[in-house]
């Protein structure tokens, strides 16, 4: 298990690959992943950049709960969540969510679980600057 | 006593502070009232005392921290 | 949309690094993606090699209805389906799904709709190679 | 007329053949009949008429190609 809380631009399919390179190989069955992007819109807007603000102590600790949570409710082997803060651009990612277990549903139902769970509960926020200046994004959507 | 209190976002924007004290409370409401003037906390407010989610009515003791925030954004 | 099968080992991050790379940046908010990967145990049995075969018409046409579906029911910006055939070895992927929407819940549930379709429907059909000789593999799994 | 005629997987090595033509049938029934010499058909068998999944009951036309296989295990 990890978390990393990195305050610039990460390449999420070289982190699935190099934290899954670790693992031995043959253990899995299923890896399911989410990674969510910063779009160029929101609410009709266009959006330039986007500020991510967080509680540093909060976030690192609430993830890692998180996590543990996950392994104890699905036969997890393996979990992954890593979340930028700080100034972000159209394209990068803001967030990657990585499950491994042995059989699919626990890897995709947990990875499921977790972006939901970390959406709704840990300690970002973010502001987003667009042409007409800038906004907090006041909650987060049901994902539709 | 002394409690740390901290704010968050656009609560932290709206109020002008990022970060105070508190010499003397019991509960969540009365480190907000202190640490804010008494300001009507906002309907959807979160709070985490020591780095989990608490609320207005929770126990706060010497040497806590306690932080105001509003409805999460990540991910 | 696009639909692989190959007769190869292939890199499953690096396939979804280089599609996503072709679309336009900022236009998704969310990424979710499968790989199925060959363990070296199934049913308390060590497993060597398995050798995928497959019916190519049928798989291709089938491959490509499952994503064109999973479009009409979701609001996906793209789709990607990777599946190997030949023999495989512990610890490569068997089959990759990638779904770029949005927002995360498209993705998220049309890769897990091709997923369970892929695996109760698509022409596939696994032989394992262990210690003891060679089985096929009777029935997929509910994925527990 | 002639139907072209495919076996997969365990059912190919259990029959000893991958394919075969048959030269007058009006549904799948017959089809498998006269490609196996009416060998039971096992309970789980799948069908497809010209890529598209049938069922035993499905008429076949001069052309086509009707393939047996057993339950799919790819993924």
């Amino acid at each position: 298990m990890a978390t990393h809380i990195l305050d610039e631009d990460f390449q999420p399919y070289q982190w699935l690959s190099e934290f899954s390179q670790q693992m031995p190989a043959g253990r899995d069955g299923a890896a399911a992943s989410f990674i969510g992007t910063m779009r160029d819109y929101n609410d009709d807007a266009t959006v330039r950049t986007m500020t991510l603000e967080h509680y540093p102590a909060m976030t690192q600790r609430y993830l890692e709960q998180l996590e543990k949570q996950a392994k104890t409710d699905w036969p997890l082997n393996d979990c992954l969540i890593v979340h930028r803060v700080g100034e972000v651009f159209p394209g990068e990612a803001i967030v990657l969510i990585g499950c491994w277990s042995a059989h699919r549903r626990a890897a995709l139902d947990a990875c499921n679980w977790l972006i939901e769970e970390l959406k709704y509960k840990a300690p970002f926020w973010k502001k987003e600057q667009n042409q007409s200046g800038e906004r907090w994004v006041e909650s987060n959507t049901d994902g539709l | 006593m002394s409690i740390q209190v901290k704010f968050f976002a656009s609560l932290r924007e709206s109020l002008g502070q990022s970060e105070t004290t508190v010499e003397q409370a019991s509960t969540v409401t009365e480190v907000w009232d202190l640490a804010t003037q008494s300001a009507t906390p906002p309907n959807n407010l979160l709070v985490a005392v020591n780095l989990d989610y608490a609320n207005m009515q929770s126990q706060v003791n010497d040497g806590d921290e306690v932080a105001f925030f509003p409805p999460v954004t990540g991910g």
